[in-house]
């Protein structure tokens, strides 16, 4: 604790992680790279990225051995640490939900559409709202897609690349913590829908229509998904 | 076809028709046509895979029929809808035509049936994601936020050598700077107007707008085309005030100026 | 974990403290208590005094002593538990402050125009923007007087009792520290440049010393300066 440096060295951005051993400056114990991460965990409401970690710690920090050690320490506690896409959050155990009803936030009650939306997006991102149409075979309209944006559940993509080059929609990292998923890849069931081939873009035979795009879209959209 | 219909709309339990009614009576309460399909098909009880689309294809014109009888204003896409589906039943109806270009009817059942599955497996998930543990309602983050402060600092620094070469660059620039805004060759609007409007007084007469050009201005082509601009713009704005006219009698020809009478 | 109750029991409104041996319902293993506490210090946006802890938590539990097997438990973390009033909450271990605040020192070497801009109000003071702008013979930006201004090397003089009355700019005394200058006065002249070097041209009319009789005198548009 006591050699905890207290600014960042001038050297910290061209600094080769893990290569701590080799710097001028050592890193602190990883016992207190532990606390820092901890703390830096603790007073963050939002996730915090490794790299935000490391740019916080001082120079030579490695905040993944460190955090992996702290989510070691919160095991069966009553916060736990988790991940949240690329992120890092410190959430109550959902176990002792009934102690909160103090702190419970009355979400807006999210419309059937707006739910369902929601779930087209997550499980066909990136999509389009043609592509959502085609799903709910119904005009989605537009105050849906802005309410879901406005909760920061949703945001764009990058534009598909077909005529008309329309926006896409992915799920984002807020998504992800409030419904407690470490990615996308971990939606309910996806798994299965896959494999069932429900989530294959299938054109109405004889129509050129949406299918033209969600064959290019397909390698896109799955990197996009698992971009973490 | 009878059959389906009496299945539908007759011999229903109390909760079924009251959802039959509820379906006649508020289109909108279903979120389009697949909406609806979907809650048909569910009346057939059988996987959605192995779906009759065809006898779908009757319940769901059944419905539009009924709601027509009942005078209720069916959306574009219901229509839309209703008029594909009879076009499917005519296809799985009758024998194919090998001339017949296009997707056969069983590709177009196989691909509604698809659609059906797909937008029931949607709701599925929604309902299985809104299952889960939500943040503020099952989970919670940290209720005394101890946000980060951002600490960006720039500090700027100037040594007296370079406030003083700074000056000398400035003060010496004169003679060859490239460009500079020179207010001595400037004569602007406001000037012209203040000008004018002494001088308005006095022309009863049409006057060429060139002899108010004010002294000094008149030979230096800078100075003149920087004073005629200014003279000729404070004419109109004294015209658009009602104190003047002006005239031209042909393109480029002197401009003339009087009080207005 | 297992056996923590759903809901408080329906007796836990007239239950005497501190007596739960004697109760109906067993309250809950007290390391589960602690994770109560916990998650309740945790999550709520207060701090949390023993008898509100209490009221949430299940029927029988003793908060007193789940905050103090808690309190251990942190001792020499990264987050510490913490007495605010008589209530208790999470704070970040004091030694970690330096975490929770990100500065970054950058210098960066002062604009051309903000220089140019500060030699001419060093020189002229006080001076009118539009006076700046003639000497520089361009625009002065909003930005560059603000720049200085933030810098605390410029601020407002007197207003000049001319028609418009145009805000003037003077140098501070946090000026005349950095360039360690007894006042404005003492900037070297021209004539002095010209003869460090610093000046290379020929003599400018007029152009004898700093200050404002300087302009005056030039005839240069010098003049048309103080219009305002």
């Amino acid at each position: 604790m006591t050699d905890t440096p207290e600014t960042e060295s001038p050297e910290a951005e061209d600094h080769p992680r893990r290569k701590r051993e080799k710097t001028l400056f050592e890193a602190p114990p990883i016992a207190e790279q532990e606390r820092m991460v901890e703390a830096i965990l603790f007073a963050s409401a939002e996730p915090v990225t490794l790299r935000e970690m490391e740019e916080r710690m001082p120079h030579g920090s490695d905040p993944a051995e460190a955090l992996a050690y702290l989510r070691k320490r919160y095991e069966g506690r009553g916060v736990r640490v988790v991940k949240v896409g690329d992120a890092w959050a410190i959430r109550t155990a959902p176990d002792l939900a009934f102690l909160m009803q103090k702190e419970t936030v009355e979400t807006r009650k999210l419309s059937r559409a707006a739910i369902e939306t929601l779930a087209i997006i997550a499980y066909h991102q990136p999509a389009t709202r043609a592509e959502i149409e085609e799903i709910r075979g119904v005009a989605v309209s537009r105050g849906t897609i802005d309410q879901l944006l406005e909760m920061e559940w949703i945001r764009f993509g990058r534009r598909r690349m077909t005529p008309g080059r329309p926006v896409t929609f992915v799920v984002t990292q807020t998504f992800l913590d409030h419904f407690s998923l470490e990615s996308a890849r971990d939606l309910p069931g996806l798994k299965e829908l896959r494999a069932a081939g429900l989530l294959d873009s299938r054109a109405m035979p004889g129509s050129e229509g949406p299918g033209d795009e969600e064959d290019e879209a397909d390698p896109d959209g799955q990197s996009e998904m698992f971009e973490d | 076809m009878a059959e389906t219909e009496i299945n539908l709309f007759d011999s229903q339990s109390v909760a079924e028709r009251l959802q039959a009614e509820a379906l006649i009576v508020d289109v909108d309460g279903f979120e389009g046509p697949l909406d609806l399909l979907l809650t048909l098909s569910r009346t057939q009880k059988v996987d959605l895979r192995k779906i009759s689309v065809l006898q779908l294809a009757e319940q769901y014109l059944a419905f539009v029929d009924k709601a027509k009888a009942l005078r209720i204003e069916l959306a574009a896409d219901y229509l839309v809808m209703a008029a594909w589906l009879a076009f499917l039943k005519s296809r799985l109806l009758l024998p194919p035509d090998p001339e017949a270009e296009g997707p056969s009817a069983e590709d177009l059942a196989a691909h509604l049936a698809f659609q059906l599955e797909r937008l029931e497996a949607m709701r599925q998930s929604a309902a299985q994601l809104m299952a889960r543990d939500q943040l503020g309602r099952d989970t919670f983050a940290r209720g005394i936020g101890e946000e980060v402060e951002r600490v960006r600092k720039v500090t700027y620094t100037a040594s007296l050598l370079d406030l003083m070469q700074a000056y000398a660059r400035i003060r010496t620039r004169d003679e060859f700077r490239p460009y500079a805004f020179d207010r001595t060759n400037v004569f602007t609007m406001e000037q012209a107007l203040d000008r004018m409007r002494g001088l308005i007084g006095f022309a009863g007469d049409w006057t060429d707008i060139v002899s108010y050009l004010p002294e000094g201005w008149g030979g230096d082509p800078r100075r003149r085309r920087s004073a005629t601009a200014a003279t000729f713009a404070a004419s109109l704005e004294l015209a658009k005030q009602g104190q003047i006219e002006i005239r031209q009698s042909e393109t480029f020809a002197p401009i003339s100026i009087r009080r207005k009478p």
